[in-house]
């Protein structure tokens, strides 16, 4: 058939495929469904660090915390666009969202205990995030791919500015050195967690899609391999910080050339997918909340929309 | 540099830092994810103006605190600011109200301070001006919308303003700081302020076709001698906690 | 003295901390004038037995900490409440839901620590018992009158035990210091008091022609090690703020 | 007429009327209103100090101040049920105050700024009470007078509490001693206007039944004679205390062997008491927020009385 050639052609060609383009029913689904779930993360991912901002111990602290929560409601809005380009809209988007239809990322169902998980968060967790990210900046859909190169190009920002919180705090009294290596403690496995189940063996997702996500340009490496990617260059940071990572089998392989690490938690990494993590009830709560304390906002701007529109047309 | 040139920069500091407290709380509960954007972007411009303002009190005061200090070590009846600011969230459209008489009243005051004898109170009124004409904007906007928007939007605009009301003849009061800090050509007298604000608001009423809400019943007092409403012990416990749980720390 | 000794002691008066720092925020929000006497006199009767608990805990560190040290100077990964007591107010269906399994929880640890080898702890048992029993028979009997009240209120008292159901597992689980307080024969291991209180609640749960609401999809975890849910931040900072505000100060 | 005979004969001897007596409506009128105004100064007097319950700064404090709070609400209950002997039921009174028809003390009107005005709310407010309240316990109505009784008993409890609070406070840092004071200088004046418009002069209150009441055996002082009380009783615990009274005008006066003190602003107590005080709003919409967030815990606990009762018949 004359679009799969062609869409086939493009692929081949490893160009990029815009919303005009014709593509194929099956992309176009996978592609909404990841968009959507990344969008998704932005947005419950705003809810740990929020979660600080009236506490944050320094003024300085508390705006650049406030700036990067922003940052990502904006990066949401960024992802929701390239979501719509495909032919669906941001309400649905939501709604599905809030009803469990769609999903996000599993980490941001982990609490936010301490002022060093905000640190945490934007050293691990943005960390692991830009490395399954930067690849996607070269994802074969074109609005998809735009839009990460703008959210990869803050996310490295935040990433330092959490690296920084956590180098304060390992350099200030035994209180904060405790409150750094405590988050550390925490978030390490569910950074690492944050990659997916292993690309093989019993814990592998039962039916992956990852052979077709790479030919069709959406994935470029393989989970196991960004995992692998993340720890090489996270052990060192946390030598630089002076943090042990929680994890006794963690060692410098000569000859693989890579971090050894131990055996991954995969049982709660399914648990807390499936709804049972500390936070996961709360978070979609919260959301909902949100959504429907807003609802009478967005109808209101909705008719004022409409009557505005109506009185240009009689001028 | 007199008590009252301090005194009245801290007035103007503590209004911003405790509405910015107050405003961050929408991030992630707002409406429509433009608007955790905006009440943010709100939200940090009051906060870099706090900042500012607070470490001019600082150099002031020439007691060595600088801005941190100041927010996280004064007691509540150390704080300056009118009650207004310090009230707890309501919904949007109260929020909306809240908004649209603050940053009217701001834009006042800051195009009053741009020939303030202080020079960096001057400085901050400039960059802040035009700030607070967005903010200003942003909120106009929402109460034209809301106001003519759904009846149910309509009635919930209407409760907003009628909710801030007993707050707004506070943000005009000359306090004792405000005299002698607008006689010193470092201030402005608030009640100078008072026309212009409400002829502006007005007129983003009138558009939203709401009525602007008659006199209140009451009226709070009291926020720049430190008499503040129940609710700002709380807020602070919050801003605060944190920070004196670890003393002498760098953050 | 073990630190598991004095570790097993401080989760059981966390516990009753906390929650009687919940319940005093009934006092004047009750649903009539008798209840805010009965639940300001539950949260007194919770707030003397973490007193006496903590003061144990203070001995046996041998630190010199006392009550108020322990209460209002440890940060949030040192207190090992569970989550349940913690969670905020909810509306008085879900407070007698959670009321009504705490004290049942609370009636069997009792009665189980009255042959404590620690004679604090068995002591404090003996007179919290007493409280305990006047505590879940208050639960009990509001549960009833409201599953078998109005269908308004049937409603609500059901929706009421499926809020509390994530947190109630937690209870009953063996952490490290329950299992070694319970060998050094100080304290009880929470799994064996589980059918127990599930007995009970059953008991009341039917009488009030409501149902016992089945497995939940998720359960809290972690309280007894530090791992809080994000309201205990919340509360700590007003527990604490104006303690913290004073440092070394008398009152 | 034979009622109203009987009823003068018993004033008249001194001895207290009961709910089985026949009374005039005036005084029973009167009497309604006024152990009413007192129940509702009880339940919303709970609040300003409930306002501390969570932050009182020691355990010790805590649990004093929660039984305080919880006492009042005692208070509360004896004079509601005081009141009922008289034909009115308390749903009915509460109904009065939540709507505005009947008032309780304009001085928890006023908001808990610190820790310390718990005791000077304790020290000032609860002394300035008792002086009105011991003549009430030989009041000419048996019920009142016997719930005054009781009610003196605590109150005088929780003024020791109160000067307890702020004498440590006194003898505390430099913090807590400017705390002390300037809970006194805030409480001071509106203690005074506790007692009432002056007997005489421009701000008297117009129309005052204060004859009546006194022929009636319900008042026994008159304002000014009990604010002088209060004012001598209060000077010296002040000087123990070490705080200084805000009132320059404040001297011992040998000829009259009291205290003279400096004019009240009756302007402000006016104003307070017409609604526009610091609190008035909040006050009674906290207590009509409870009110109704109960309304559906009421209906349910009388229509189970209801099945019980009939099940109770039918068996």
């Amino acid at each position: 058939d004359v679009v799969q050639e062609y869409f086939d052609g493009l692929i081949g060609a490893d160009k990029r495929i815009e919303p005009r383009d014709a593509m194929p029913e099956g992309y176009r689904k996978t592609l909404i469904r990841q968009i959507a779930q990344h969008a998704h993360s932005e947005i419950i991912g705003m809810q740990p660090e929020a979660n600080w901002i009236s506490r944050a111990p320094s003024l300085r602290r508390k705006a650049i915390l406030m700036a990067k929560v922003q940052d990502e409601a904006g990066h949401g809005l960024y992802l929701y666009s390239a979501a719509e380009t495909l032919g669906v809209d941001r309400e649905e988007l939501l709604d599905k969202l809030h009803n469990g239809q769609q999903k996000y990322s599993s980490i941001f169902n982990y609490p936010t205990l301490t002022w060093a998980d905000a640190g945490a968060i934007g050293w691990l967790v943005d960390g692991a995030a830009i490395m399954n990210q930067v690849p996607l900046c070269r994802c074969s859909y074109g609005p998809y791919a735009r839009a990460m190169i703008r959210v990869c190009k803050e996310e490295s920002f935040h990433q330092r500015q959490g690296f920084e919180i956590l180098w304060t705090l390992s350099n200030g009294t035994e209180a904060q050195k405790a409150m750094a290596q405590d988050a550390a403690n925490r978030w390490w496995w569910p950074s690492l967690m944050m990659f997916g189940p292993p690309d093989t063996g019993e814990a592998a997702a039962p039916g992956g899609h990852t052979e077709q996500n790479m030919a069709w340009g959406i994935k470029r490496f393989s989970n196991d391999d960004l995992r692998q990617k993340f720890v090489d260059m996270t052990v060192p940071q946390a030598q630089k910080l002076g943090l042990t990572l929680p994890d006794p089998d963690l060692a410098w392989n000569e000859e693989r050339g890579h971090w050894d690490f131990g055996p991954i938690d995969w049982d709660e990494f399914w648990r807390v997918l499936k709804g049972d993590g500390p936070c996961n009830e709360q978070r979609i709560t919260h959301r909902r909340t949100a959504h429907e304390d807003g609802a009478w906002v967005r109808e209101a701007a909705n008719a004022y929309a409409a009557k505005a529109a109506a009185k240009q047309e009689v001028a | 540099m007199s008590d009252a040139h301090a005194s009245y920069v801290l007035g103007l500091a503590d209004d911003a830092l405790i509405y910015a407290q107050r405003l961050g709380e929408w991030l992630t509960r707002a409406p429509q994810i433009e608007e955790d954007l905006a009440l943010g972007n709100i939200g940090l411009d009051l906060l870099g103006q706090a900042r500012a303002l607070l470490t001019r009190v600082g150099e002031l005061e020439g007691e060595g605190r600088d801005e941190d200090d100041l927010a996280y070590l004064r007691d509540e009846r150390e704080f300056r600011n009118v009650h207004l600011v310090e009230q707890p969230r309501g919904d949007f459209g109260q929020e909306m109200a809240r908004l649209l008489w603050f940053a009217s009243y701001q834009h006042e005051l800051y195009a009053a301070l741009l020939t303030s004898s202080d020079e960096v109170v001057a400085g901050v009124a400039a960059k802040a001006l035009k700030e607070v004409d967005y903010h200003r904007d942003h909120a106009g906007h929402w109460v034209v919308r809301l106001g003519d928007g759904t009846p149910e939007s309509h009635e919930r605009m209407q409760a907003g303003l009628e909710a801030v009301l007993p707050y707004l003849a506070e943000l005009f009061d000359d306090d004792e700081a405000s005299l002698r800090a607008a006689e010193a050509g470092v201030g402005v007298l608030p009640s100078t302020l008072h026309d212009a604000v409400v002829a502006h608001v007005s007129v983003v009423v009138a558009e939203a076709t709401l009525d602007l809400p008659d006199d209140s019943r009451w009226r709070s007092r009291g926020g720049r001698e430190g008499v503040h409403s129940q609710p700002m012990g709380y807020l602070l416990a919050e801003l605060q906690h944190i920070h004196r749980s670890h003393p002498g720390a760098s953050w």
